[in-house]
């Protein structure tokens, strides 16, 4: 990296992605070639370890949200403002992959891309649409304090899905296609367990690391916006300027 | 292996995504810092201390604002 | 000039503080009564477990429905439906077996004692499968045409377990069904 | 409280009434949805049969849709909300008002959806109350659902597309809840009709609570 080259990184967040890249490599090799396979599911089993730490994903993203969202409208901190839009950002990554890995490890074990009976599948893409959403009115532009509270109102709204989404599979136990929990009731083995945590602390890292980066984008982008409208401004009153001593000099 | 086929593709996707995303952030990031004056940059850097960042980047970056 | 126009900090807009802290309340009580309710419509939704299935099989009459059960292993017989290939088994959950007929290939990991779950409908006539004859054996049989396997949340190695562990989900007792061959 | 709601409610019916959008455009507009949909799956009356609920649902959707950007374009032209609030009406009451407005005007056009869908789609009703109970609770829940988000975006430069991208998303647990009850009240499917209705319900009440609550300070904001 260039001395010169002014960016949005700093020492924390490079250590953060040196860990995340080296733990990506342990997990492959982990995932891939350590845990065992599953009886029922034979190999198809190893997409659990990309899958469930999405899933995690989206809920340290929304509990972000949600908590950013609440802190907006309630001291009307514009740092948890862009926090609550940069992990919604975040979130809905997280949510689309979520989606597609499940539907790509529910074909050779469900024999189905997809389900619309299940509780957890349906309420998860409602939460991806309901974020695609938040971030479709946050690009509407327009007055920023308005446009904040707005998008907390529906970042509220889309994080009330979570709790339902999460315990889905208990409330309807046993009608849902979708697995129990396989954390907390599952039954693992020792190196498929590990490997999940490891999965698990790779994409908490990954959070980590682009919620640094996102957050301090956003706090750009606001910054900038005061500036342009310091310098529309002032050319305004250039413009104004050159106007009136032209007029005097009629 | 049995399913590599799925497998590739399921763990393709989702690592390919947090790739192409850390990219678009890290670009987006050093757009922007370009374009923001020195002095509204915190948490800024162009190299390892948070301090020495505004005032390496200030020569290069001032007359821009 | 420069100096009399840097960008300001935002101003905080203090409005009333007071509906905001009522509306976290008010979402908390609602997340509650969302949960409350969710558990009253508890076993209403998506499909009957195989058991519901034959109890309610008069109020279903011939409309599409899902159903749910686990496939009794020594009853699965693949054969053919005049031309059309079927896979022929019987399957059971909370005490009640039902005859079942899929129409296609069966599920990758289609196999005893693993629940699938299937779309169709109850036709009032014995299975007509060659060398089936079924377990429930009741002059109906579940016509299905679309087949999803429900697998649980054990992530289990045979290998290295001596016996399975069958700590999935309570009410399957395909166990206790024998069979007679 | 009540008289408030009454006198906001009346204002809006009234405007409508005399616009005739409803009546003119709106409800035609959903006739010729569920006849499209006719022409599109009229090859296989079975599956018309089977996918009557959805599509009944999925039409009132949109006719949501159009009556809630109705609703927000009343409040927003010519300053309506700031004499609204100057009124010295309680935001909540405006909220429940404008609520009702709304679900009279979309269960005007499902009365007459009921009707095209008996008549085009060959339904059969096997369970009356159901059906009624149904229509009269999930247009409830989309009322408020739409009148919380109507405000919310009432102040966004592009809110005819922005409405939509957040609102139909929000109302997809009705269209579910309300299209297997209707399910199930038409015959085509064995479901639990009442159970569904249950869970819209529950889905209304949050809404309305979630939007009488967070009306005001987006009145006054935006």
């Amino acid at each position: 990296m260039s001395a010169d080259a002014v960016n949005t990184g700093s020492r924390t967040t490079r250590l953060l992605g040196a860990a995340v890249l080296i733990g990506v490599l342990a997990l492959i090799l982990l995932g891939f070639f350590g845990a065992p396979e599953d009886d029922e599911q034979r190999d198809a089993v190893r997409m659990i370890f990309v899958h469930l730490p999405s899933a995690f994903g989206i809920y340290a993203a929304m509990a972000t949200t949600a908590v950013g969202s609440v802190m907006w409208l309630w001291k009307r901190s514009r740092w948890w403002d862009i926090v609550a839009h940069s992990s919604a950002e975040i979130g809905v990554i997280f949510c689309g992959l979520t989606l597609f890995t499940g539907s790509v490890w529910g074909r050779p074990t469900w024999n189905t891309y997809w389900d619309w009976g299940d509780v957890r599948l349906v309420t998860t893409l409602i939460l991806f649409l309901m974020l695609v959403g938040y971030l479709a009115l946050r690009s509407a532009g327009g007055d920023e304090n308005a446009m904040a509270t707005r998008a907390a109102v529906v970042g509220l709204l889309a994080a009330v899905n979570v709790p339902i989404i999460n315990r889905s599979v208990e409330w309807w136990s046993n009608r849902t296609l979708h697995q129990k929990s396989s954390l907390t009731d599952g039954n693992l083995e020792d190196l498929t367990l590990f490997t999940l945590f490891v999965g698990i602390v790779v994409w908490a890292l990954f959070f980590v690391w682009a919620m640094i980066h996102r957050f301090r984008i956003g706090w750009l982008e606001h910054q900038l916006r005061d500036i342009d409208l310091e310098t529309a401004l002032i050319q305004r009153r250039a413009e104004a300027a050159t106007e009136s001593s032209g007029e005097e000099s009629r | 292996m049995t399913h590599l086929g799925y497998l590739l593709v399921g763990w393709g996707v989702s690592l390919g995504c947090g790739v192409l995303y850390a990219a678009r952030l890290v670009l987006r990031g050093r757009d922007l810092a370009a374009r923001v004056p020195v002095e509204h940059r915190r948490w800024m850097t162009s190299d390892d201390g948070a301090g020495s960042a505004a005032e390496s980047a200030a020569p290069d970056q001032g007359a821009g604002s | 000039m420069t100096g009399e126009l840097t960008p300001r900090a935002p101003r905080p807009l203090r409005s009333r503080k007071a509906p905001w802290v009522a509306l976290v309340i008010a979402l908390a009580v609602v997340v509650a009564v969302a949960a409350l309710i969710v558990n009253l419509v508890e076993g209403s939704l998506y499909f009957y477990n195989a058991d519901e299935a034959v109890e309610e099989r008069s109020d279903i009459g011939d409309r599409r429905f899902t159903l749910q059960g686990s496939p009794i292993g020594c009853s699965i017989v693949e054969g053919f439906s005049g031309d059309e290939p079927v896979v022929a088994f019987s399957l059971s959950f909370g005490g009640a077996s039902v005859d079942v007929v899929h129409h296609g290939d069966p599920a990758e990991l289609f196999q005893a004692d693993v629940p699938v779950v299937l779309d169709g409908a109850w036709v009032a006539q014995p299975p007509v499968v060659e060398g089936f004859t079924g377990i429930a054996n009741d002059g109906w049989h579940f016509s299905s045409d679309r087949m999803r396997v429900k697998h649980d949340n054990d992530y289990i190695n045979d290998d290295e377990y001596d016996e399975r562990l069958t700590l999935s989900d309570a009410g399957a007792d395909s166990t206790e069904v024998v069979c007679e061959a | 409280m009540f008289a408030d709601i009454w006198l906001v409610t009346n204002k809006d019916l009234r405007i409508e009434w005399r616009s005739r959008v409803t009546l003119s455009q709106v409800a035609p507009f959903a006739l010729t949805v569920l006849v499209l949909f006719g022409f599109a799956l009229d090859a296989n009356p079975e599956v018309l049969t089977a996918a009557t609920s959805g599509l009944f649902w999925l039409t009132v959707l949109f006719v949501a849709v159009v009556a809630v950007q109705r609703s927000t374009a009343i409040e927003t032209a010519d300053g309506a909300r700031r004499a609204l609030l100057l009124a010295g009406i309680e935001p909540s009451s405006v909220f429940v008002g404008k609520a009702l407005a709304i679900a009279v005007q979309i269960l005007g056009v499902e009365v007459l959806m009921v009707g095209g869908v008996l008549l085009f789609y060959d339904a059969t009703v096997e369970s009356l109350p159901l059906l009624l109970a149904t229509c009269a609770v999930a247009t409830l829940a989309i009322a408020a659902s739409g009148t919380l988000l109507g405000a919310l975006v009432a102040g966004v430069r592009a809110r005819e597309t922005v409405l939509p991208i957040l609102l139909l998303p929000l109302l997809a647990p009705v269209l579910i809840a309300a299209s297997r009850a209707f399910d199930d009240a038409l015959g085509v499917l064995a479901v639990d009709g009442w159970a569904w209705l249950g869970l819209l319900a529950g889905f209304g009440i949050v809404n309305a609570l979630l939007g009488m609550l967070a009306y005001g300070p987006l009145l006054e904001e935006t």
